[in-house]
């Protein structure tokens, strides 16, 4: 990949990043949510995985042998959030704290985990694709 | 009534795209082309002339209730739509091994070659 | 409370856990999910007074309303069921603690998921919730297949995989056009709705979610995936496959036709032709097979064949033996898959000529085969005589014609079993490597068979599960307990 | 070239089956029998805290479709690693039994 696209995506990664904070901060208020926010990073990701070869975008992820291991670990702790709360809250635990500020009881937590939770795993599966 | 045929059309070219063309990488395009007919058709169900959407903005409950569209279908489709997505990775993984062994994408040829 | 239930939470946490320890040691991965599986069959133990008791037991997920969220039911036959599933994962694990050594981290998570998917379609009351758990099933399956990543499992693993996708999204139309004309996702929901919609829609929704349902299970029409999938998948997966991965399928098919569909009897008649055209194609394709797990493969098609021709009789003792034989087929087909494995373990090619000159198989193995064989077959003494004879009787009520079918069949899955046997065990006494089976692959072999025998023996253990799974399967009970 | 017949005949009996139930469909804007619809729609504030009614159904009511959808896409991300693992061996000879 030339220069040209390069500069553009590591310029335009950023961007992309903070889009998909916001969408998924906000779930609870605007549309989109965990979803749509992991989608929207985890394609800032995939820019960059197919704009650099990935030589380049290895020093982004821990030594090469590590990362097959380290990605299926990653999704599992972000797994091990989703499904606490699933369990957590299956002890009807339903304090539902209005925090002033989130004015969201649960969800917005919930939002972030799966956010989280679809970033890892797309991205884990671009770059074994990418990488084969 | 005719709103539906186009998700339902949908949903047969997607059927039509497996079961009658030889690549397997035209098969995995028609899982998805299946999968979004389906979605279409989701969400078409849910759908209340000129309704808005549902998210709570500046309206009061009752009226909200009146106007939004039916938020379950969406539901049902973000979890499909996360669903067909995975399918389709593990589809294209098995599709670039298929390649390295048979060295063709041609379904029946591969059943022959698998000897 | 329904305890069985977090059995599906158990096989997540431990699918997980073993990807996060893979990163330490592989040594301790495999004893995660034999623990867990362990957990999961006390869990589902301890469920059973209760459901035995009141029939069936309702569980809502964070106590909305029954048909607003999600409703957990366990009535007899789905705990009887998760019962058998969890007993033969804990064996399924075990026996592959020796049998899979390179990337054993992987396939123990996507193993303990598989069983978690099971559990989640034997538990959910939401259909949706179950087209999601199908998908977990089949998914994590699509991997296991491909696992060994020679020619013969990828190219069975991408056609199951295609096939298996097709399903489930009929299965997911079917569950939208049900939405569209009842407005709820509920099972015991919609059996009180449908009733009151005339037309068409039930119908073809019924039709599209059967044909999904009937890929999964692997009947007449669709059982082209099967035999490819076993034979490119490792034995153990085969046997997980076969043992509880159908069976899933034939749960679910249950659950939609009697309690949401109430039976009608056009179905019950189709269930009845199909179940017969798979049982005769599936035994007369087994015959001519000189491939073990493909000969085993088949043999399950012809077996699924006899559990649907009695549901589809549609008499109470023809439901009741076609459950019986659900549980029976459960065991005897593990333990058939996971001797073959055996013997494939030290083999280099499945085909059952070659195997026979490659290993001297020791006498566990040879009886553990026989007696599968035996009680595929339905010989007295052995637990497949028990629900044979219950659907022999069934269907001669119904048409003499059927029971002689029955029989027939009956004795060409004697004819293909012996064939095997002999092939692959008698005929070995010349060189071979001698194979030592470790102890964590003889305890399951030696466990199926005590069950096998022990079921055989005593026939009122099955009648009366027979007869306590049938009684769950009348809507009324269940649409009483689930919404109130 | 018979099976084309077959599968294209079958096709046409599909297609023409689906139209007939999807006339039978209500109508297409109109919001009749969404009994829980209209519950979600209604008390997704109160009970959930969060507007968008959506989210609320996909991470609250219906926490456990999410749950087991995450499992998938956790299965997926197993099953392509376990089919493009790094020491992909050549492509004739038995793969590491």
């Amino acid at each position: 990949m030339d220069l040209i696209i390069k500069t553009t995506s590591r310029i335009l990664f950023p961007f992309v990043l903070l889009m998909g904070i916001y969408v998924a901060l906000h779930g609870h208020i605007s549309p989109g949510g965990g979803f749509s926010a992991g989608a929207i990073i985890a394609t800032g990701f995939a820019l960059l995985v197919i704009a650099y070869t990935e030589g380049d975008v290895e020093h982004r992820f821990t030594k090469e042998e590590l990362v097959d291991i380290k990605a299926v670990s990653g999704l599992i702790l972000l797994i091990l959030i989703i499904s606490m709360g699933f369990a957590w809250r299956l002890e009807l635990l339903k304090t539902q704290f209005p925090l002033a500020l989130w004015s969201g009881g649960f969800t917005p937590l919930l939002n972030v985990a799966g956010a989280l939770m679809v970033i890892t795993a797309i991205v884990t599966i671009i770059y074994a694709l990418v990488k084969e | 009534m005719i709103e539906y045929l186009i998700a339902m059309l949908a949903v047969l070219l997607g059927i039509y795209a497996v079961a009658f063309k030889d690549n397997l990488i035209k098969k995995v395009l028609g899982l998805s082309i299946i999968s979004n007919g389906i979605h279409l058709f989701l969400i078409s169900i849910g759908y209340r002339t000129n309704g808005g959407i549902p998210i709570l903005k500046d309206m009061d409950i009752t009226s909200f209730a009146q106007l939004a569209v039916d938020p379950l279908p969406q539901a049902f489709v973000l979890t499909s739509i996360v669903i067909n997505l995975s399918v389709t990775a593990v589809a294209l993984s098995m599709i670039i091994l298929v390649y390295r062994h048979f060295g063709t994408l041609d379904a029946s040829r591969i059943r022959e070659l698998r000897g | 409370m329904i305890y069985g239930f977090y059995a599906v939470g158990v096989f997540l946490a431990s699918a997980f856990l073993t990807g996060l320890v893979s990163i330490k040691s592989d040594r301790y991965v495999p004893h995660i999910p034999i623990a867990a599986s362990l957990v999961a069959v006390l869990l589902t133990i301890m469920t059973l007074p209760d459901v035995f008791f009141w029939g069936a037991v309702k569980m809502q997920m964070e106590e909305w309303i029954a048909p607003i969220g999600i409703s957990i039911v366990a009535d007899t036959l789905s705990v009887t069921l998760a019962l058998v599933t969890t007993v033969i994962a804990f064996l399924i694990l075990l026996f592959s603690y020796r049998y899979i050594n390179r990337n054993s981290a992987k396939y123990y998570s996507l193993l303990s998921l598989m069983f978690a998917g099971v559990l989640g379609i034997l538990y959910t009351g939401d259909i949706f919730n179950m087209f999601v758990f199908f998908e977990v099933l089949s998914v994590s399956s699509y991997g296991l297949v491909a696992f060994y990543r020679n020619r013969v499992s990828l190219e069975a693993g991408i056609k199951y995989l295609i096939m298996g996708s097709v399903a489930t999204s009929m299965l997911l139309l079917g569950i939208a056009m049900l939405y569209g004309v009842t407005g709820t996702v509920n099972m015991a929901d919609l059996a009180l709705k449908l009733p009151f919609v005339g037309g068409m829609v039930p119908a073809v929704a019924l039709a599209l979610i059967m044909t999904g349902i009937a890929l999964k299970a692997g009947i007449f029409p669709f059982h082209a995936w099967i035999a490819d999938a076993y034979e490119g998948a490792p034995s153990p997966v085969s046997a997980a496959l076969s043992g509880i991965g159908i069976k899933a399928g034939v749960y679910a098919m249950l659950r939609v036709v009697f309690i949401v569909f109430n039976a009608p009897t056009i179905v019950l008649d189709m269930l009845l032709v199909f179940g017969v055209a798979s049982m005769l194609i599936g035994a007369l394709l087994a015959l001519g097979q000189d491939n073990l797990k493909r000969m085993l493969a088949y043999s399950s098609v012809s077996q699924m064949g006899y559990i649907f021709m009695a549901i589809g009789l549609g008499t109470a003792l023809g439901t009741a033996a076609g459950l019986l034989h659900i549980v029976n087929h459960m065991i005897i087909k593990s333990l058939l898959f996971l001797s073959a494995g055996t013997v494939l373990w030290k083999a280099k090619s499945t085909n059952m000529k070659e195997i026979a000159n490659t290993v001297r198989t020791t006498p566990l193995m040879t009886y553990s085969f026989l007696f599968g064989v035996l009680a595929l077959a339905g010989i007295p003494l052995f637990n497949g005589f028990v629900s044979k004879w219950l659907i022999y009787v069934a269907s001669f009520e119904k048409m003499p014609l059927l029971t002689v079918i029955a029989l027939v069949t009956s004795a060409i899955t004697l004819a293909y079993g012996l064939k095997a046997f002999y092939a692959v065990f008698l005929s070995n006494e010349k060189a071979g490597s001698k194979v030592v089976l470790p102890l964590s692959m003889k305890i399951p072999l030696v466990v199926l068979i005590a069950i096998i025998i022990l079921l055989g023996v005593i026939p009122q253990i099955g009648i009366w599960l027979a007869e306590m799974m049938s009684g769950s399967l009348n809507p009324s009970l269940y649409t009483g307990v689930v919404l109130g | 070239m018979e099976t084309r017949y077959v599968g294209l005949v079958s096709l046409v009996v599909i297609s023409a089956f689906m139209m007939l139930a999807v006339a039978e469909l209500p109508e297409f804007g109109s919001f009749q029998k969404k009994d829980i619809a209209t519950y979600y729609l209604e008390n997704s504030l109160e009970d959930t805290g969060s507007a968008n009614a959506v989210n609320s159904i996909v991470w609250d009511y219906r926490g456990y479709d999410t749950l087991g959808e995450e499992t998938v896409l956790f299965c997926a991300a197993l099953g392509v690693f376990t089919i493009i693992r790094r020491r992909f061996s050549g492509p004739h000879h038995k793969d590491d039994l």
